[in-house]
């Protein structure tokens, strides 16, 4: 007991480091992929080869610039939702297992608890847009709250059904569960939490097709406009760590986590979440958005009632077999 | 003169617009000539809205656009109105002369909804006022313009500013 | 009001609506035809020109700066009277010459004030007197507003970058052909420098000091031959329509040509000799920057053109971001050979 | 109240009202990313909905009216590339074309055809953006970079004819500067190939996209009627299905000598006014085909020089670009200079259409509305 009350700091440590240290190649991948689609090539110069570097020039570039509160501005929520915005996307890194036994912290209630803070974003951005205190960050606080109230139950009830599939809320226990071979639910009940999953995260990350509380032609940055410099960017980390971390849990659920054959376990896992996050970065970079009232139709009127019929759907089924 | 005489179509739906023109306002119409493919009727300018009501319902229904003409040597401005028949493919330019020092004529934002912005312009550049027009207010010049700046006498600062560099050198 | 009575056709519309409904067997399943078109793009290749580094072809005709030619200018102010932004700025003097009826105009200043100068081409096209040139030179931006403003020097030295105006159309009007046909070769035979007063007088000077010194005249007279063969044939257009310098340069030219360091020949970069004078990069044959060879990209185009900049500077081109010469070696190699 | 508004600033006046109704008023732009330039919509928002918006224009008003009444011809053909900035080719010849006709200059057919393909890589160009970027009006991020690329292949063509990709000032009074170079005809027949591939992938990419077409089916539907009250000329008429087209109705450039389509929609919505712009690409296409294959040989200009004097009159010449209906209404007294030059653009006459179409809609749909315009502010503002 005492020797993993003294790991403790180590574990965060490192489970920081991860959430940090990742979003050096989510953001590379982003700028490269998104390049390429759009027939570019992206940055070319900073590090050399094939602007490798350029993750970190623009971190120092943003950390550099002023950091501005307007002077209407509630200054301290309004410095204080970064924080909120970072912290809980950072949190989630620590439940989730990369390989057996490499986990930050092994919690029977794992995949409750990343529900849980995913969801702590939404107050984030409500502290954003409120403290902001301009009409854009108003319109987009609202229909940041609106969406992340209306993603968050197809993107539980999707993991819930998968919980019941596998009768755990263990994200390694749900890994262990999935059949012969690596990602197999009994279908339609997997394929159908697949597809809110998925949405669900487009919702919840806020990217496109679901990105109208940050509609930059529309409402510039939404619940952000007001931000600069350091706090902008612990937004945009918060988003990515967002990213990859519904991707990672993506992949757990649904893809068999690190399971897989020849390449050890870690690498297995590292792959199935790339290819989460690389469809996400096409996906983002294609598609048009929805407008606001569409959207909520969506979730609305066929995400949460689907959702909920799957659910039904599984009990039956658990109850049967 | 002209080498493109306008299309067979719009020929006669000049001519007949002309006629038509002549009997509904006698005479009010003071001058209709045909000229380069358009007819320009020309009225008196408290008869402006009614000429354009009745070429709406000839069928001239495009709105093409207002602006004023200055004619400082003859102390009058001239509201030039431009309407067009889809149909027929005819155009109509409608001329009122207004005095130069009392410019006012009746606005036409009732007959063609679309002359609201171009009234709006001819208002801010000569100075023209439309009488009835709910918001003349300035469209494209910032509100502390002073001046109407397309009058004649209204001096283009940038041609003067600077001198001429195209002067030839004394010497 | 009256309906339009015109035959409308929205079979436009009709035909999308049409394979809307054809394509649409699955609902959102019109999403996939869009990332399938991204997916595509996404595995081809990119179409960027990464800029410095790497240059498109500019054609001929494009409007980049504008070059002065000082000995054609008579002052005759058209230019700055056209200009329709008063951006150009001449003085000059009236100069009673020896041998001439009237005084003569003199220039004394040129300047143009590219902060206001928009481009249109109109003192390029009055000027009577050829004097004005597009060139395709654009990377002569300033940080200031006084930058912006460049003077006869600067205006001048641009006339290295004007290409020569392009052939027209083979259905074109013969006589536009012929003239421009002129004015093509009398640009090609001077891109480099064209041939002025002063390049002539430090020609024959140098022709001079060369024979007092004794340098061997026979193999100079070789060397000589070849220069107009290698040009294109164009000197019988061009002696009637071109009563200028040129013609008179381009027989002073060849017999002053040879002396390797004079400063003409350095000018004369177009004429491709066929020893490269060792003034510069050592092995590198003689790049023409109007006569590259056939078969080569844009980019590789556009990157021989930088390199025979710096082969006319006789400066060492960049090895960074992108070694020229290394890039270029194939090529190089291909025009040795 | 009617005096109020008078006297004060029509911003003031809104403000001033809304602080009673306590409805929201959002300012979008001027300097807004999807305004294209410093186009302002001044939007009464409750909640989502607009209740009302009004564009506010001018803040790139450059006087050009004023401008040209100082300029030769030959130096205003210069200046009114500046007009619109996308299509600045087309620009320029209607205003050739009004002084040729008062002078009574028969401008040589070699000339005229090669306006017409000149004109229509223009229209091509600009309606290649436009495909791009009103998909990142409703938020997708790829198409526009696609745009770009198109449209650069267009520019790359006028680039090579007459030196510069957007302000040509190519027309002269009497023809056009120069002919083409060498290698002008053997580039052309690719590039139309290309454009019409482009023109099937922009039906792949956006028109067959169901959030595409959710976005713009039934958004800003503009009627025949009230398009016409406004002026809206253009694409943007002929989407709402009405076949007005100068090509077809005014002679001028030879455009009755070829045989292309003028195609329409049916409802005139946003979805309507975009695959308008796809379906007249293909139309320019063709055009400059045929344009190619009947290009007499002979004189491009009739030689008018700098001095030239328009004759005393006036005319008005409207020609039909990528923006809607150009015209140059031109009083001359027989001076160089125009006596007086009315500027018709397309995008003044679309863009006042705009309190109407934005009545009653969502905040998402006044850039999905703006954008489906097309409009130039410098086109608005002149």
């Amino acid at each position: 007991m005492s020797e993993s009350l003294l790991l403790l700091p180590v574990r965060g440590v490192v489970v920081f480091l991860v959430a940090l240290l990742s979003q050096i190649p989510l953001l590379y991948g982003l700028l490269k992929i998104s390049a390429h689609q759009m027939d570019r090539l992206g940055p070319m110069y900073p590090g050399r080869f094939h602007g490798i570097g350029q993750p970190i020039a623009e971190f120092v570039k943003w950390i550099q610039k002023e950091d501005i509160v307007p002077r209407t501005a509630d200054a301290p929520v309004f410095r204080l939702a970064p924080l909120v915005a970072l912290l809980p996307a950072f949190g989630v890194f620590a439940v989730i297992p990369v390989a057996p036994g490499l986990v930050g912290a092994e919690s029977e209630l794992a995949l409750l608890f990343v529900l849980a803070l995913s969801a702590v974003g939404a107050i984030a951005v409500v502290m954003a847009a409120y403290a902001s205190q301009s009409k854009f960050t108003l319109v987009g606080g609202l229909r940041a709250v609106g969406q992340i109230i209306a993603y968050e139950l197809p993107l539980v009830l999707g993991a819930i059904s998968i919980a019941m599939l596998a009768g755990t809320l263990s994200l390694t226990e749900i890994v262990e569960a999935q059949a012969i071979p690596y990602a197999l639910w009994p279908f339609p009940f997997g394929a159908i939490a697949f597809l809110l999953f998925v949405l669900s995260c487009f919702a919840e990350v806020l990217w496109p097709p679901f990105d109208m509380p940050v509609a930059e032609s529309e409402i510039i940055a939404g619940p952000y406009t007001e931000y600069s410099g350091m706090r902008f960017i612990f937004f945009y980390m918060s988003e990515f760590a967002h990213v990859i971390a519904l991707s990672a849990v993506g992949t757990l659920l649904f893809l068999g986590g690190w399971r897989g054959p020849i390449l050890p376990p870690v690498i297995w896992f590292v792959l199935k979440v790339s290819a989460f996050v690389v469809f996400f970065i096409w996906a983002r970079f294609t598609l048009p958005r929805l407008r606001e009232d569409q959207l909520q139709k969506f979730a609305w009127k066929l995400l949460i009632p689907l959702g909920l019929v799957n659910v039904l759907g599984i009990a039956v089924f658990k109850v049967l077999t | 003169m002209s080498p493109s005489a306008p299309s067979a179509a719009g020929k006669t739906s000049l001519t007949e617009a002309e006629s038509e023109l002549r009997i509904l306002l006698g005479d009010a119409l003071l001058d209709a000539t045909e000229d380069h493919g358009q007819l320009i009727a020309r009225v008196p300018p408290d008869r402006r809205p009614e000429t354009l009501a009745l070429l709406k319902a000839l069928g001239f229904t495009f709105y093409s656009f207002c602006f004023g003409v200055d004619w400082p040597d003859e102390n009058r401005f001239e509201v030039v109105d431009h309407v067009y028949s889809p149909e027929d493919q005819a155009r109509v330019t409608v001329k009122c002369d207004v005095p130069r020092d009392n410019p006012r004529v009746p606005t036409v934002i009732n007959v063609y909804a679309g002359a609201d912005w171009h009234e709006r312009e001819t208002w801010e550049l000569f100075g023209i006022v439309f009488a009835g027009h709910p918001r003349l207010r300035k469209l494209l010049l910032p509100d502390w313009q002073e001046g109407f700046p397309m009058r004649k006498d209204y001096v283009l600062r940038a041609r003067v500013e600077k001198p001429w560099p195209g002067e030839f050198f004394s010497g | 009001m009256k309906a339009p009575n015109r035959v409308t056709d929205d079979s436009a519309i009709r035909e999308v609506e049409e394979r809307q409904r054809r394509r649409f067997k699955l609902p959102a399943f019109g999403i996939f035809e869009s990332m399938k078109v991204t997916l595509r793009t996404m595995l081809s290749k990119a179409v960027t020109v990464q800029y410095p580094e790497e240059r498109i072809e500019l054609p001929e005709r494009t409007r980049g700066v504008i070059a002065l030619l000082e000995e054609n200018c008579t002052v005759c102010m058209l230019c700055s009277k056209d200009c329709p932004c008063w951006c150009i700025y001449i003085e000059g003097h009236k100069v009673q010459k020896p041998g001439k009826r009237k005084p003569v105009n003199e220039l004394d200043r040129f300047a143009i004030d590219y902060g206001l100068c928009m481009y249109c081409g109109i003192c390029v096209e009055v000027c009577p007197f050829d004097a004005l040139h597009w060139s395709p030179y654009f990377e002569y931006n300033s940080y200031t507003y006084e930058g912006m403003i460049h003077e006869s020097d600067v205006l001048q030295e641009w006339q290295h970058h004007v290409l020569p105006p392009p052939p027209l159309v083979a259905d074109a009007d013969p006589k536009a052909q012929e003239l421009q046909q002129v004015a093509h070769d009398k640009r090609l035979d001077g891109v480099w420098g064209v041939i002025r007063e002063q390049d002539k007088k430090d020609a024959y000077r140098a022709a001079e000091t060369a024979a007092a010194a004794g340098l061997a005249p026979p193999t100079a007279g070789v060397s000589s031959d070849t220069l107009p063969e290698e040009a294109p044939a164009s000197s019988a257009v061009q002696a009637p329509a071109a009563p200028e310098p040129a013609t008179a340069a381009e027989a002073a030219a060849p017999q002053a040509a040879e002396p390797a360091t004079t400063p003409s020949d350095t000018e004369r970069v177009s004429t491709p000799a066929p020893a490269a004078p060792a003034a510069d990069l050592g092995d590198i044959p003689r790049i023409d920057p109007n006569n590259l060879p056939d078969g080569i990209g844009p980019v590789e185009r556009g990157r021989l053109k930088k390199l025979a900049e710096f082969q006319h500077r006789g400066e060492a081109p960049p090895t960074d971001p992108v070694d020229l010469l290394a890039v270029l070696k194939p090529i190089l190699d291909q025009m040795r050979g | 109240m009617a005096t109020d508004l008078e006297t004060k600033g029509y911003i003031t006046a809104i403000t001033e009202r809304d602080m009673a109704t306590g409805d929201m008023v959002l300012n979008i732009g001027p300097q807004h990313p999807s305004t294209h330039g410093v186009l302002r919509v001044v939007a009464r928002l409750d909640g989502e909905q607009v209740i009302s918006a009004e564009p506010v224009l001018g803040y790139m008003h450059r006087a050009f009216e004023k401008l040209a009444e100082q300029r030769s011809p030959m130096q205003n053909t210069a200046l009114f590339n500046r007009l619109d900035w996308v299509s600045g080719f087309c620009n320029e010849v209607p205003y050739c074309i009004a002084c040729e006709k008062l002078a009574g200059i028969e401008v040589p057919k070699r000339a005229q055809v090669q306006r017409v393909i000149l004109f229509e890589l223009t229209r091509l160009a600009s309606h290649a953006m436009f495909c791009g970027i009103y998909g990142l009006e409703l938020g997708a991020l790829t198409p526009p970079m696609y745009g770009y690329r198109d449209r650069e292949y267009a520019l790359d063509l006028l680039e090579m004819c007459t030196g510069q990709r957007m302000h040509t000032n190519w027309a002269r009074i009497g023809g056009v500067k120069e002919d083409f170079p060498e290698g002008f005809y053997e580039r052309i027949p690719p590039i139309l190939e290309y454009y019409r591939t482009r023109i099937e992938q922009w039906l792949e990419f956006l028109i067959d996209n169901d959030i595409f077409v959710k976005r713009t089916r039934g958004i800003g539907v503009l009627p025949v009627d009230v398009a016409l009250d406004y002026g809206v000329s253009g694409p943007n008429l002929r989407a709402s299905g009405i076949a007005v087209d100068a090509r077809k109705e005014e002679e001028y450039l030879g455009y009755m000598d070829y045989e292309f389509e003028v195609p329409v929609g049916n409802r005139g919505d946003c979805f309507d006014r975009y695959v308008q712009r796809v379906r007249e690409m293909w139309e320019s296409c063709n055009i400059i085909e045929q344009a190619l294959d009947d290009l007499p040989p002979g004189a491009i200009n009739t030689g008018v020089g700098r001095t030239f004097k328009v004759p005393a009159g006036e005319i008005y010449i409207r020609a039909d670009g990528p923006r809607g209906e150009n015209g140059y209404y031109l009083i001359s007294t027989g001076a160089k200079e125009p006596y007086r030059l009315k500027i018709r653009t397309g995008s003044f006459s679309n863009v006042s259409v705009l309190p109407y179409l934005l009545k009653d809609t969502y905040l998402p749909d006044i850039v999905a509305i703006l954008g489906s315009l097309d409009f130039v502010v410098g086109d608005i503002d002149r």
